[in-house]
């Protein structure tokens, strides 16, 4: 319990944290952000704005106040009233537009997790059975070219094969199962390799273990053996890399947003970074990485769980 | 008895509110060993950790020729380090597994003696010599050494700054009965060279009855008898 | 017959050009009811042969001879008799108590599933351990058996091991180093356990171990090991107290009790092993022929020894 | 017990893990949805917008694949307007414009100038909104004052002072100052008229009603998808689809592979490269035009080299703009000579194209001084090379490769540019620090169907959008000069003149015209292109025949 | 030092023990020799760095200059790897652009490594507040996806190759850092160090002599295998329109630049993506055999 407080509070913390650096971050960008909330709400891009339309836009959204305040504003109401701001180019409250593209993000990487996970750890189970015989070679030498593939290179390819070529799914889309499965079979690409490899390695360091001497010894069929002794004590190292994999799979869905058009967080904070749309990227950042924290305690748990040796007081 | 070397003065430690030990006092004489004897756990490692300064005891006094460590300075406690050393129990991890043998040898005489190239090698070759080792063992890796030869390898490195206590913590627990023998006959040897004191910590009786002047049982977190075992002081 | 019968048995473990010489040419008998000792210096091979005998070594070892038990080879079993024997017939206590459990398996479990594979059931069997953990000191077991292996202590841990091993009355106990890696206090203890299990059970038993107390105390023939062969054989009285090898002669005086007086030297290299008699550049009364010819193991006394001068001693 | 100690017990938690997350994501969907129903929004609910995709089989349905994502559909502060407007044909403007640019009447069926600050405009009679109540003076009024208030580059434009419904269908409009072109600026899309029902009683916007050939049906926030349904008592007579579902899909790539699949059947400005090859598949024709918008490099002129006419001039010599048109625009786009289209009505037309031309090239920028001494490729001048570097931005796909192209070709010319691709706001501080040569960007040409708010911006002293920092006494007093004038031929005439003098004085160099490819299926017919529209213009004819 | 002390005992040994150096003198290139995959790596590794050392030599063109008329060619024989869609040819800028790639990616890991190790050590050593504060900061960075991280600081910087470094480092250190820590946790309770400790060596000779050369070799294997990653993310950003200049050539650049022609003139994508999956391949080979050579304690191979 003492544990679970702590650990909560060391993520709000990093919560603060992150967000006072994206604040101040994106605060030092060159340009002025009343600029650039005029040039992507009122004038256009490639217009230019008068003094008297910074100036109304400046103070609209307190830009003129020196940086602490405008930061101790935003974290006071967000304390306060759960109020995070509203987007100065949608003109909506950040809170609410997170809502509509949280879930479709959470989608993609929760699908993209499974994939992953269900992938990885059979496929590196296999890997590590059939240590050294060909079909072992075959699968490292390809999740290894898998892995040192650009993933939007990977996204396109994959587009222009079961899309173009075949015509099995929908190039883009949101909303239903089957527009789920190209993105996340393609942001998952990377994430089952790192896991196949790491429950590849940990297998088999855990079948040269004692133990698994013993249970041999004991006379225990190798399956048993294998799914009783081996299974459990080779999931600790990984449970811990699919919660660092949370990292990659949000980092990486940006660009596989963007090449699906998918309604999610990834594509929303780099529109929103590039227009200047602080309240937004601000939102988008409080949300990314509290899932990501969110995941990681997860894990956590799950790994006192898994292994008895832990136990948080 | 001469005037001790180390003498320690109603130590006591303590983690939080519970105590590891406390009212531990003892001397040791020049060119005496001590046997502090005590089961697993009961706090010995800790005592001697905390006469060569590795840790801190939360109570208590340790003099060092009748002077407190404890209350010293940093860099003064720093100038009586080489005088004060410690072997450990685990020879696996007693030397830098990425220095050579002979570099870890010779490390504290680097750090401590102005020694030219030449010189550092020559004083090398003669610890390696009083300790027994051959050339063969210090061009090695420690990877590639055994226990044993880690073990005077450490000797030969703590005794180039020729001091007068060494605190050995269980040295030949991890070792064999045969090359058991050899360590403790070597660390006879040192100590009648040198006229070294030595704190020997174990937890077989046997070994402390064959080479100690006096054993200490430590009992409950505190010492409950010193045997003087009937070998009288070499000096 | 003899229940164990061990001819000319090697094991070299390949390690790039070179082999690494484990175990050269090792006979031995072990007759039914009688403790077989096999005692020598950590790499003496001695546990390599334990582990040989019921195949349980990596597959990169190259082992040689034969394994006679009950009539058997056991090097020539397909896999599925081979478990049969496992545990079975031949059960082994693995050294180091604390890596032969499961951390993350609770030792209930541990213990039941030696009953899964033989047709037993299992209240029944669990209620045949609970005895026999009662037996071997063990209070409240049913408690103990909803721990996990972390929160026993090194003995405790010790004597559930034996306990399994012992579930099924195996005809040969195989007890692999039961005294290494136990506090003092447990290894005292071990010798109360050993000595109440050869009472209780009367079963053949091959303890290795390089205490020379324990073996003294429970077993009843000896064969010392150095350099991976065998260099002295006989009933452990003879072999301990009134020993003829140089080798054993020179381990029983290094014992504190017995002088403390050290054994000059090391063991040689094993990749590289000198001609003549591995002994010989730390024997103490050497003579040219030991430098050259490998001595053969000979009749002496009642027992076996392998050396030149055995006639002088 | 058993079961906790199961090694699939730890497969089972990761995947309820997951299962949680994906179904939060769901349930915080019908939360949104719940949400939105409480806050009086028509929006469909993910489902049903699903199921609508699926039934877009429907014969007179057409699934679109605009350009931009789909944000707002609020009319009044400029976010929405456009795609409003033009894409979705739910709402309509006053003041309409004929492929020449000239205006033509819309939903006023005619205006006129009563004194040099007062218009009046005749509205169309029986116009309903598609809530069925009329359009009347009111409305519009309505309409205008609040975009007037919301939207503040409009209200700049228009300078507004008063708005009088004078009866049902005449709306009396009183400006500041004088300003000619308020019809025009009436045609922009942000001033599109909506009935006040469009707003709720807390006067929030909720959706568009509007006048026009389609009416808004729903909007999913989530999905961005938005659906307009045929306006059956459109005023303007029959209206040909059925139904239009309209998709965001910003990455042309994306909207190339979702025609090719089938997915959409109508998409502009899918990449120029692939113009060809989708053009080639059976069933799709690619359309290619020019719209009112180009591509133009700004020469900083208070950076000493480019001071020099003679080097501005060298430079426009140097690039190849037929090249660039051809093989980096894919002919989506034309070589341009002045700002104006030749089609525009008020265009100079006696101006054409600079031609590649190095050896004149080089004897301007020899005569200038510049020749290269030291033998590197770079002229060089008093030891300083003629080090240039071109800033510009990547949102318009063919900026890049062009900035990429024009450097090359400057480098044969012996001047060298360094490119920066930037995001706006480094480019907006840069300017604002004054450290730059070259700036290559796309500008909107026809905001206002009429030259002087282009060429007032961009070429009079201190012009709010006159990067170069160009001043000619001559181009001032031309233009305002023109600007009071109310006679179009005599205003033109004018403003022909500045052309010619900034043709010749190069303070900005007019690359190319902006193209736009149609991307259609075959199926689609009856699309008419309009130029004035500011990407595409959905008109009510198209319809689909099978 | 430890050469002349090798020669001064060679001399001894010859007589005494030649085997024994024999055979544990020479083990890392020994290992380095046994590993066939990595031997490959390397000498692949040796030709890219070659080809990108000598790339303005060999190049058969300027990578900068254009051709428009010839744009979006295959491969033929005045242009081997085609040209791209200004007509410049691929081949050449493939090499130039090895260059750009490879050397961002050292100095990447080059700077993360050198701030990781320095700030992981300080943590590690010196536990306490310095610890607790470097934690937290090492959290909060490792709590950001990279990429996204990346993006923001790019949008602080602008565009330009040092600024990519310096985005990316910011980015990667706290993953050495991580490591670095966890390591000095470890081997600073570790025996010989507190032998060192209590010699009455200082704390620098402690961490320089003894700390770092003992913590550093799993950093070594993360930043080989992240050469490679370094080069992935470059390309995403690529990708993201917020990587380099569009002139420079660069692989990730290029490969983003020609996604649009990836089904007209696919050579475009083919051959620079090929050219990054390679590198990283070789640098994720060449990172776990150093993992086996440094720890031979590590078995087996984990990548490929």
């Amino acid at each position: 319990m003492k544990y679970l407080i702590k650990r909560a509070g060391f993520m709000a913390f990093t919560v603060f944290a992150v967000c006072a650096l994206t604040f101040f971050l994106m605060n030092v960008i060159p340009g002025g952000t009343a600029e650039l909330i005029l040039k992507h709400t009122l004038i256009g891009l490639e217009e230019s704005a008068t003094e008297e339309q910074l100036s109304q836009i400046s103070s609209r959204y307190n830009l003129d106040d020196p940086l602490y305040l405008q930061f101790y504003w935003w974290v006071k109401e967000a304390v306060l009233r759960g109020d995070i701001g509203t987007s100065y180019i949608y003109n909506k409250p950040v809170l609410y537009l997170l809502t509509l593209r949280l879930p479709a993000t959470v989608q993609l990487a929760g699908a993209s997790m499974a994939i992953a996970t269900l992938a990885g750890v059979s496929l590196g189970i296999y890997s590590a059975l059939q240590e050294n015989r060909i079909s072992d070679h075959i699968l490292r030498i390809v999740t290894l070219f898998g892995v040192s593939m650009p993933g939007f290179w990977i996204a396109l390819i994959l587009i222009i094969i079961f899309s173009l070529k075949l015509k099995l799914v929908q190039v883009s889309g949101y909303g239903n199962l089957e527009n789920l499965i190209l993105p996340a079979a393609a942001l998952s690409l990377h994430s089952v390799a790192a896991v196949m490899r790491v429950t590849r390695t940990s297998m088999l360091e855990t079948l040269g273990q004692e133990y698994i001497r013993f249970a041999k010894a004991k006379g225990l069929p190798v399956w048993k053996i294998i799914s009783r002794h081996a299974l459990k004590n080779a999931m600790l190292p990984v449970v811990t890399v699919i919660g660092f994999q949370m990292g990659n799979l949000l980092g990486g869905a940006v660009v596989i947003e963007k090449i699906f058009a998918w309604p999610g967080i990834g594509s929303l904070l780099v529109d929103s970074i590039s227009a200047r749309d602080l309240p937004m990227v601000q939102g988008c950042v409080l949300a990314i990485v509290t899932m990501f924290l969110l995941v990681n305690f997860i894990v956590d748990i799950l790994y006192t769980h898994l292994d008895p040796r832990i136990r948080y007081g | 008895m001469s005037f001790p070397v180390l003498t320690v003065n109603e130590l006591a430690m303590k983690f939080g509110t519970s105590e590891v030990f406390k009212n531990i006092s003892f001397s040791v004489a020049r060119g005496e060993t001590l046997g502090l004897f005590g089961k697993s756990g009961s706090g010995k490692t800790t005592i001697g950790r905390c006469i060569v300064g590795l840790e801190k005891p939360t109570g208590g006094k340790i003099l060092v020729h009748g002077e407190d460590i404890l209350s010293m300075g940093k860099k003064e406690f720093r100038k009586l380090r080489p005088k004060i050393q410690m072997i450990f129990q685990h020879p696996e991890t007693s030397l830098d597994p990425r220095m050579k043998a002979f570099e870890n040898l010779i490390e504290p005489l680097k750090i401590h003696s102005g020694l030219k190239q030449d010189s550092l090698l020559k004083r090398g070759e003669e610890l390696a010599e009083l300790t027994g080792l051959r050339p063969e063992h210090l061009v090695r890796y420690p990877g590639h050494l055994s226990g044993g030869e880690i073990q005077r390898i450490v000797l030969a490195r703590i005794m180039a700054l020729s001091p007068d206590f060494i605190v050995a913590d269980e040295p030949t627990s991890m070792l064999d009965v045969s090359v058991q023998a050899q360590i403790l006959r070597l660390m006879q040897k040192l100590q009648r060279e040198t006229g070294v004191s030595y704190l020997l910590i174990s937890h077989n009786l046997e070994v402390l009855r064959k080479v100690c002047h006096r054993i200490a049982y430590l009992e409950n977190g505190t010492i409950t008898s010193i045997e003087n075992i009937n070998r009288g002081i070499k000096t | 017959m003899s229940l164990l019968e061990i001819r000319g048995l090697s094991v070299e473990f390949p390690a790039g050009e070179n082999a690494v010489k484990a175990v050269s040419n090792v006979s031995f008998e072990v007759e039914e009811g009688e403790t077989f000792g096999l005692i020598g210096e950590s790499g003496s091979g001695k546990s390599v042969i334990g582990l040989a005998l019921l195949r349980l070594l990596p597959e990169s070892a190259v082992i040689s001879g034969e394994v006679i038990f009950q009539g058997q080879n056991l090097f020539s079993l397909k896999p599925s008799e081979l478990r049969n024997i496992r545990g079975k017939k031949i059960s082994l206590m693995p050294q180091n108590p604390a890596g032969a459990l499961n951390p993350v398996l609770k030792n209930g479990l541990q213990i039941e599933e030696v009953f899964e594979e033989r047709r037993v059931d299992k209240k029944e069997g669990m209620k045949r351990s609970l005895k026999l953990m009662k037996k071997l000191f063990l209070t409240d077991p049913e408690k103990l058996c909803t721990l996990y292996p972390h929160q026993l202590s090194g003995g405790m841990r010790q004597r559930l091991i034996a306990c399994m091993s012992l579930s099924f009355e195996p005809e040969l106990l195989i007890a692999d180093e039961p005294t290494k890696g136990l506090d003092p206090e447990a290894k005292a203890g071990a010798v109360d356990l050993f000595t109440k299990i050869k009472k209780e059970y009367g079963k053949t038993m091959l303890l290795i171990t390089h205490d020379l107390d324990l073996a003294l105390e429970v077993c009843d023939r000896i064969a010392v090991m150095y350099a991976g062969e065998i260099v002295e054989l006989n009933e452990a009285s003879k072999v301990l107290n009134t020993p003829v090898h140089p080798y054993t002669k020179g381990l029983i005086s290094a014992q504190p009790r017995n002088g403390l007086v050290p054994l000059r030297g090391q063991s040689p290299s094993r990749i590289k092993l000198p001609e003549g008699c591995f002994f010989n550049e730390r024997c103490r009364c050497s003579g040219i022929e030991c430098s050259k010819k490998h001595p053969e193991i000979k009749k002496h006394k009642g027992g076996w020894v392998r050396c030149h001068f055995q006639s002088l001693q | 017990m058993k079961n906790k100690n199961s090694p699939f017990f730890i497969l089972l938690i990761i995947l309820l893990t997951c299962a949680i997350l994906i179904t939060s994501g769901c349930s915080s969907k019908e939360e949104n949805n719940a949400k939105e129903a409480v806050s009086g929004m028509e929006v469909a609910s993910g489902s049903d917008a699903v199921s609508q995709q699926e039934g877009d089989s429907e014969d007179n349905t057409l699934v679109l694949g605009e350009m931009w994502e789909i944000d707002s559909i609020n009319t009044i502060n400029g976010d929405g307007g456009t795609l409003i407007c033009e894409k979705a044909a739910v709402t309509e403007t006053l003041v309409g414009a004929n492929e020449d640019f000239s205006l033509k009447p819309g939903l006023a069926s005619s205006w006129k100038q009563l004194d040099e600050n007062t218009w009046e405009f005749k509205l169309r009679e029986n116009v309903t909104f598609h809530d069925g109540s009329e359009m009347t003076a009111e409305e519009v009024k309505f309409t205008l004052e609040n975009v007037i208030k919301a939207n503040t580059k409009v209200a700049s434009m228009l300078k507004v002072d008063t708005i009088e419904a004078v009866d049902d269908h005449t709306l009396k409009i009183k400006t500041k100052e004088i300003n000619p072109i308020l019809p025009g600026i009436l045609h922009y899309p942000d001033t599109a008229i909506i009935s006040p029902s469009s707003f709720d009683e807390s006067e929030e916007f909720i959706k568009p009603i509007g006048t026009g050939p389609y009416k808004f049906e729903s909007f999913d926030e989530q999905t961005r998808i938005l659906t307009v349904v045929k306006n059956e008592n459109w005023w303007g007579g029959k209206v040909g689809l059925d139904k239009m579902i309209l998709k965001g899909i910003p990455d042309p790539n994306t909207r190339a592979m979702a025609i090719e699949n089938g997915e959409v059947d109508f998409t502009v400005d899918v990449p120029y490269s692939e113009t060809d090859r989708i053009d080639a598949i059976d069933g799709i024709t690619v359309e290619k035009y020019k719209t009112p918008r180009v591509y133009k490099l700004d020469i900083n002129l208070k950076h000493e080299p480019l001071e020099d006419i003679r080097v501005r001039q060298a430079m426009s010599y140097a690039i190849d703009r037929h090249a660039i048109a051809e093989h980096v625009l894919y002919n989506v786009g034309e070589a341009a000579a002045g700002p104006f289209l030749p089609t525009m009505v008020w265009a100079n037309k006696s101006l054409s194209p600079y031609t590649r031309d190095l050896e004149e090239a080089d004897e301007l920028l020899t005569a200038a001084g510049w020749v290269d001494t030291d033998g590197d490729g770079i002229r060089d001048k008093d030891g300083k090379s003629l080090n240039l570097n071109m800033m510009t931005y990547s949102a318009r796909p063919g900026l890049p490769p062009m900035a990429e192209a024009m450097a090359a070709q400057l480098k044969e010319a012996g001047i060298d540019v360094e490119i920066e691709v930037m995001e706006m706001g480094s480019i907006y501080d840069r300017k604002e620090k004054g450290d730059w040569d070259l700036y290559l960007a796309a500008y909107n040409i026809a905001m206002v169907p009429d030259p002087e708010y282009i060429l007032t911006n961009w070429y009079m002293t201190n012009g709010t959008d006159n990067g170069p920092g160009y001043s000619n006494q001559k181009v001032d007093t031309l233009i305002t000069e023109a600007r009071k004038i109310t006679d179009l031929e005599e205003r033109y005439k004018k403003f022909n003149e500045v052309e010619a003098i900034v043709n010749e004085e190069q303070p900005m160099i007019i690359v190319a015209y902006y193209g736009c490819a149609i991307v259609k299926k075959d199926h689609v017919k009856g699309y008419v292109f309009d130029p004035t529209a500011h990407d595409y213009r959905i008109n009510a004819g198209m319809y689909i025949e099978k | 030092m430890v050469d002349t002390m090798d020669n001064a005992f060679a001399k001894k040994l010859k007589k005494e023990d030649v085997l024994i150096t024999e055979v544990y003198g020479s083990e890392f290139s020994k290992r380095l020799f046994q590993r066939k995959d990595m031997l490959f790596a390397l000498v692949a590794l040796l030709l890219f760095t070659g080809l990108a050392l000598f790339a303005p030599f060999i190049s058969p063109y300027d990578p900068n200059a254009n051709e428009l008329r010839n744009k979006n060619l295959s491969p033929s024989e005045d242009h081997l790897l085609g040209t791209d869609y200004l007509g410049r040819d691929l081949l050449s800028r493939i090499l130039i652009g090895a260059r750009t790639s490879l050397s961002i990616a050292f100095g990447v890991v080059l700077i993360s490594l050198i701030t990781g190790t320095a700030l992981g050590c300080a943590a590690g050593y010196y536990g306490g507040i310095v610890d607790e504060g470097i934690s937290r900061v090492i959290d909060v960075f490792l709590s950001f996806p990279g990429v996204i991280f990346a993006l923001a600081i790019m949008g602080v910087l602008g565009r330009g190759v040092f600024n990519l470094m310096l985005a990316l480092s910011i980015v990667q250190w706290a993953k050495y850092a991580r490591v670095m820590r966890g390591q000095v946790l470890s081997i600073k309770k570790q025996e010989f160090v507190l032998s060192a400790v209590t010699s009455g060596a200082d704390d620098f000779y402690i961490i320089r002599r003894h700390i770092v050369p003992n913590a550093i070799a799993p950093l070594i294997v993360l930043a080989t295998i992240d050469i490679g990653h370094v080069i992935l993310s470059i390309a995403t950003l690529s990708f993201l329109g917020i990587g380099l200049p569009a002139d420079v050539p660069e692989w990730g650049a290029m490969l983003s630049a020609g996604k649009e022609f990836m089904r007209t003139a696919p050579y475009q994508t083919i051959f620079p993506g090929l050219a990054i999956t390679f590198v990283v391949v070789i640098f994720s080979i060449l990172g776990d055999g150093m993992r086996d050579i440094l720890d031979p304690n590590h078995e087996g191979g984990e990548i490929y």
